[in-house]
């Protein structure tokens, strides 16, 4: 209806208009688009070929007119490998951090909303993924499965919920609370119909915000995953990157161009998600607001 | 009169948080008696108050009488058929006649949601409406009768832009819209300014008058409930302790603790030198309930009978009943 | 004897959409051992009077005019240190809702002693007799004065207030809604026991509440606020019983009378006034029944009755008994 | 601290480590390349064989009699055998534990203070310059993968700058004239690892003791304290931090798991003799022996580490109960 739209576009006017104030936000609005453009558009302007090796002579040749980030230890040009790790480390960032959401969201929903023997349950289960040391279990189950990059979407998703799991239902315990979740229950509505149209809506700002800060931490878990070795070869991601340099011994060679560009696009990438997930925090987090 | 609602013997029990372990190794849990035996009837078109401090179950009863509590014990009769538990077809048609007003109008209302979203939601939870045109009708008819006029200019707000009156106008037209028989009213002014409590309580009386709808006031202000019921229950600790019509319990009550809640109760006058029954100490824990009268510890005229035996609800005079054993009046004249 | 004497106070907060006149020129005195009571409703900016007095105000808040005389030095004209010096020590608060206004860490005889030693420069073990004495005086269990705030009952908590505010026997003691979220019976005690201490102490007490009712009981005189103004001051009799302004008796009325007759208490129509734009003229003249154009476009001055009773408005003579 | 609460810990404490248990046991149940699958491909063993292997792991029996056997095992601290190092798991364990505490201590402990006084005085002086610059430092730390930090130190201190050594505990081959000497030594050596590791903790604690403080500040009893006549230093010291300081118990806490984390990078990077590097070695190994004695180990000092912080917790906080 024309009315409730209006409606909706009010309160994201209002949204936007705090968030537009907001420096930090807004810098890691623009810093992400840079990315995301760069892993949309990239590809198709400077296409990468893993196995286009160069000859000896290219093998860690310093930046030059036609490779302006170098070449790597295999000879191969460093900004089209970086462009095409954007495309790679994004996707398995966004997507991981997709499972963490739903599964913690859902968990944390239940547990919340539920109470009693189903909510300890649960939040025992979701204790013991919070306190697993969590790189291990990774590497681990890494191993287990395999290094596919599908696989590596499902090891971070299947880790990293917990944290969100424990968010929303704490949250979810204070809607719970409010009275309108009574009132829902006195007018006749069922658990289903208040948990989807009454705590999910309410919860779901800081499930935002929250899952903002999972995509950073999602990436720094690629990243650190690829570079233990456990990225998946076909799909080099700037992960895999820092580790061939690793392993080839750039540091000790000098060859900053091959260290320093990946390194530099986690660091941007994990940031703008920061700046994003800490801004959305500031603005929907009630508490937080200046006194 | 007919009466609407009727519950007897009703006992609501929480598990007490004990100690861990007492919780494991323990089958002897504690409990606590949030209501423990209340008997009530709610006649047809009548309003009918349960005062009381906070912890004496008042709110407990409400919700038990809606089904929105479990109760432990005791029948909770509405229009001569025990009400329905659980969320089958009969719970749905229960739900629809017999409604609940809450106390905090900021609470109560989804921050989310338009008003239209709001009122209209009992008619598409229970699949009453099949199109938005109707939901749209039926949610002004609602809004007028609650007294938001022009109702248009509600239809598409959010609660935070109403001011605490009319956010409790919504929630009274959302409780209206299914036509109920009986509403619940848990506090529904003590958020509001003085100075448009009147409004809501006025409102409430036209319903009554206009629809003939039932109402229990749960209510801390005695005065509130005088002012528009016709009959009031003191509840302490899980227990009415008297009961009767309005200007009964307030003009000749019997039971020493209404009295002095009724000398303690602020009025519109200068009272500086008023003679007051002011009770030492606070509403105990209702886990542990003092032996014989629950009220026996704070009593100003307690005898030893009041620390062996617990008084039962008795008839004094037709329609007031007393919860002591010693009825009688203790202070003499208004300030 | 004048303790307090507040001047043509204006106080301002600075929001996005412009400039809240939250307090705007009011003017009242309170005396030694004396109960004023500052009535109205949400928004009338009675707890601004408070923190202006205090110096507590919120960094979008500040005093832009007036003068707050506390035996006969001006509260505004000090500096920062010279203020932070006598808080408390002249002025203390009891805050309302005290299940937030203590510290939920630390042990309720600590934050009093602690306020002792830096005032009146006693040491600890003086400062916890003090502290026994006080929990005596409020009527606590002086033995409880190691227990932290979690294990105190809200009437308990309330008492813990007081006696911290009473620690350093100041002049003036302002009670913000110090009763609000009590039950009536806790509500009584405290009352009662604020009225003793009055009483015994000759404290000042400034009382904020939006409750007039309450004010009944223990305010030797009221001052009735509306949309940042005092509209009516008077003794406690002069506002219940002979009020004058419109909107005090709408107040008035709006609370039920039992030992009266039955009848549906008073609502007043509209809401309080956008103070960033107050109404022109009288303020209260958009909701009320005997508003001229007068009303509308001249702002009315004080009205003295006599006795103290005070009020701003042009219509009393249609008020005459 | 009530001895009610300590049971429920140590209760609560004691399921979590049971579940950990199973889900080491799974885990490392369906790896690729447990002894019977390896014996299986080869196409020779005979079915005797097999049935013997079978029973030689207790593979014959049903699976909570296996799960028990295991449980056994564990009780007696028989963590099976290192493919790697040809020794019990729990030897080759115990020789690389020192470093990594020395490592992750020092790391965790200037992390711990260094980023609770940013916090303080970037909540203290909110909107400041001060504060920007704190929060900036804080974020970009904290979106730094940990191995990276330690890479470009190596390059930058150690490559380029030549101040410290690039890899190892001690300088290899160096003999030491005194327990000092090499006491240095391995100081040479700590720096650029704890400094890697702290700086990525520094910026989450600060983080959070920024917002714990901003919500803690906005508080009706700092009011109070205000009203009090207390000076600002006095009320943050006195009233603000203490309550501040309580959501940190927590993090600190769960935080020890990621620490783990981090110990694998900056020891593989740093070539530190210490588990992170022996866990990194069994990964690329497969020596899964090794691999899940290391991961229970930790596993269980984090939720030891949970429950000596729930402890502390009940301690600052007299509002716990049981």
């Amino acid at each position: 209806m024309k009315e409730t739209h209006a409606i909706r576009r009010r309160k994201a006017g209002q949204f936007m208009d705090s968030f537009r104030k907001n420096r930090m936000g807004m810098t890691g609005a623009i810093m992400l688009c840079f990315f995301l453009i760069m892993a949309v558009a990239g590809p198709l302007l400077l296409p990468y070929n893993a196995m286009d090796f160069g000859v000896a002579d290219d093998v860690f040749a310093p930046p030059s007119r036609e490779h302006i980030l170098g070449q790597d230890d295999m000879g191969r040009d460093v900004l089209r490998a970086l462009i095409s790790g954007a495309r790679i480390s994004l996707s398995v960032g966004i997507l991981s951090t997709l499972i963490s959401m739903v599964a913690g969201t859902f968990l944390g929903i239940v547990a919340g909303y539920s109470g009693g023997k189903i909510d300890v349950l649960m939040m025992r289960f979701t204790d013991v993924f919070l306190v697993l040391p969590w790189l291990p279990l990774m590497l681990i189950l890494a191993a287990v499965l395999g290094s596919s990059i599908w696989n590596i979407i499902l090891v971070i998703g299947l880790t990293s919920w917990a944290g969100t799991a424990r968010v929303v239902r704490a949250q979810t315990l204070t809607v719970k609370e409010r009275q309108f979740i009574e009132r829902a229950r006195a007018i006749g509505a069922g658990n289903g119909y208040i948990m989807t149209r009454h705590i999910l809506p309410n919860v779901f700002p800081l499930v935002f915000a929250n899952t903002i800060l999972v995509s950073a931490v999602a990436i720094i878990s690629e990243t650190t995953l690829s570079f233990l070795g456990m990225g998946d070869t076909l799909h080099p991601s700037w992960g895999m990157m820092l580790h061939y340099a690793f392993e080839s011994g750039a540091a000790s060679i000098g060859a900053y161009w091959f260290l320093l560009p990946p390194g530099l696009c986690v660091v941007g990438v994990v940031l703008s998600f920061t700046f994003l997930g800490y801004a959305f925090d500031e603005i929907l987090n009630p508490k937080l607001k200046k006194r | 009169m007919k009466s609407v609602m009727e519950a007897s013997a009703l006992h609501v029990h929480f598990k007490a948080r004990g100690s861990f372990i007492q919780e494991i190794f323990s089958n002897h849990q504690k409990k606590v008696k949030a209501v423990d035996g209340v008997n009530i009837q709610i006649g047809e078109g009548e309003i009918f108050s349960l005062v009381g401090e906070s912890g004496s179950g008042k709110t407990t009863v409400g919700k038990a009488l809606l089904a929105l509590e479990h109760k432990t014990s005791g029948s909770i009769l509405f229009n001569g058929e025990e009400i329905p538990s659980g969320t089958g077809k009969s719970s749905r048609r229960f739900r629809q006649k017999a409604q609940m007003i809450f106390q905090d109008p900021y609470q109560s209302l989804n921050p989310r949601d338009i008003v239209l979203d709001i009122v209209g939601e009992p008619l598409v939870v229970n699949n009453l409406i099949k199109t938005s045109a109707e939901k749209r009708e039926r949610v002004i008819e609602a809004l007028g009768w609650a007294g938001l006029r022009p109702q248009e200019e509600y239809l598409y707000r959010l609660p935070h832009e109403l001011s605490g009156g009319q956010r409790q106008r919504v929630a009274i037209a959302a409780a209206l819209i299914l036509n109920p028989q009986f509403i619940v009213a848990d506090e529904p002014v003590s958020m509001l300014d003085v100075s448009i409590r009147a409004d809501i309580l006025r409102l409430m009386v036209e319903m009554r008058d206009r629809l003939g709808i039932s109402y229990l006031f749960i209510t801390h202000d005695l005065s509130l409930a005088w002012l528009i019921s016709d009959r009031i229950a003191i509840m302490y600790l899980g227990k009415i302790m008297e009961i009767g019509s309005s200007e009964l319990i307030v003009g000749s009550s019997l039971h020493p603790y209404t009295q002095a809640l009724i000398s303690v109760m602020p009025l519109p006058r200068v009272t500086k030198n008023k003679k007051r029954l002011i009770l030492k100490g606070e509403t105990p824990d209702p886990i542990d309930l003092p032996v014989g009268c629950r009220f026996n510890p704070r009593c100003p005229v307690v005898q030893d009978i009041c620390r062996r035996q617990e008084p039962e609800l008795a008839e004094v005079t037709p329609g007031h009943q007393v919860a002591c054993h010693f009825p009688k009046k203790l202070l003499v004249g208004a300030p | 004897m004048e303790m307090l004497s507040v001047r043509n106070l204006v106080t301002q907060f600075s929001i996005k959409a412009g400039q809240v006149k939250a307090v705007d020129g009011i003017s009242f005195t309170l005396n030694e051992g004396e109960t004023l009571g500052l009535v109205g409703e949400s928004g009338c900016g009675k707890t601004t009077t408070a923190l202006s007095i205090a110096g507590l105000l919120p960094s979008e808040g500040r005093v832009v005019s007036g003068e707050i005389l506390l035996s006969g030095i001006d509260l505004l004209t000090l500096s920062q240190e010279e203020l932070r010096k006598r808080r408390w020590k002249d002025i203390s608060v009891i805050f309302q809702g005290a299940m937030n206004a203590l510290n939920p860490v630390m042990k309720v005889g600590d934050q009093i002693t602690e306020v002792i030693m830096l005032h009146d420069n006693k040491n600890y073990q003086e400062a916890r007799k003090q502290v026994r004495e006080l929990f005596s005086l409020v009527e606590i269990d002086p033995d409880r004065i190691d227990g932290y705030p979690h294990e105190f009952s809200g009437g308990m908590k309330q008492r813990v207030m007081i006696a911290m505010a009473l620690a350093c026997r100041p002049k003036i003691v302002i009670g913000d809604e110090p009763t609000t979220a009590l039950d009536v019976m806790v509500q009584a005690q405290i009352l009662n026991l604020l009225e003793r201490l009055c009483r015994d102490i000759k404290m000042g007490l400034l009382l904020i509440t939006h409750d007039l009712s309450v004010l009944g009981e223990i305010a030797d005189k009221v001052a009735v606020m509306y949309a940042g103004k005092i509209v009516e001051m008077g003794s406690t009799e002069d506002i219940l019983t002979q009020y004058r302004h419109p909107y005090t008796e709408k107040l008035v009325h709006s609370f039920p009378d039992i030992y009266g007759k039955r009848e549906m208490v008073s609502s007043i129509p509209g809401d309080p006034p956008n103070l960033i734009d107050p109404p022109s003229g009288c303020r209260f003249h958009p909701r009320c029944s005997l508003a001229t154009i007068r009303c509308r476009t001249e702002e009315p001055g004080y009205i003295d009755l006599g006795g103290g009773h005070i009020t701003a408005c042009h219509e009393i003579r249609g008020y005459e008994k | 601290m009530n001895r009610n609460y300590l049971l429920k810990k140590i209760f609560q404490s004691l399921i979590t480590i049971f579940l950990v248990l199973i889900i080491n046991y799974i885990l490392f149940r369906v790896m690729p390349g447990d002894p019977l699958q390896m014996l299986m491909r080869n196409p020779k063993a005979s079915g005797e064989a097999v049935a013997r292997t079978k029973a030689l792991f207790g593979l014959d029996r049903p699976w909570y009699a296996q799960f028990f056997l295991y449980l056994r095992q564990l009780l007696h601290g028989d963590l099976g055998l290192s493919f790697l190092h040809k020794k019990p798991v729990l030897e080759v364990i115990a020789s690389r534990i020192l470093p990594t505490l020395l490592l992750a201590g020092c790391a965790e402990v200037i992390a711990i203070l260094v980023g609770t006084v940013i916090g303080i005085v970037s909540a203290w002086k909110r909107g400041k310059k001060i504060d920007v610059i704190s929060l900036s430092f804080a974020l970009v730390t904290y979106s730094m993968p940990t191995f990276w930090l330690g890479i470009v130190f190596v390059a930058f201190f150690s490559v380029f700058l030549r101040i410290f050594p690039t890899t190892g505990m001690v300088t290899p081959g160096a003999t030491f004239i005194s327990e000092f000497a090499h006491m240095v030594d391995i100081g040479r050596h700590l720096v650029l690892p704890t400094l890697t590791l702290s700086l990525v903790m520094i910026g989450e604690y600060a983080l959070i003791m920024r917002n714990s403080l901003i919500d803690i500040l906005t508080e009706d009893f700092i009011t109070t304290a205000r009203a009090k006549g207390f000076t600002e230093q006095y009320v943050l010291r006195r009233h603000a931090v203490p309550n501040a300081l309580l959501p940190m118990v927590t993090i600190v806490a769960i935080n020890l798991g990621l620490v783990i984390g981090g110990t694998i990078q900056v020891e593989t990077i740093f070539s530190w003799p210490g588990l992170g590097r022996l866990m990194y070695e069994a990964l690329m190994n497969r020596d899964y022996p090794l691999l899940q004695g290391i991961f229970l180990l930790v596993s269980i000092s984090v939720i030891g580490a949970n429950f000596l912080a729930d402890i502390l917790y009940s301690y600052l906080d007299p509002r716990v109960k049981g």
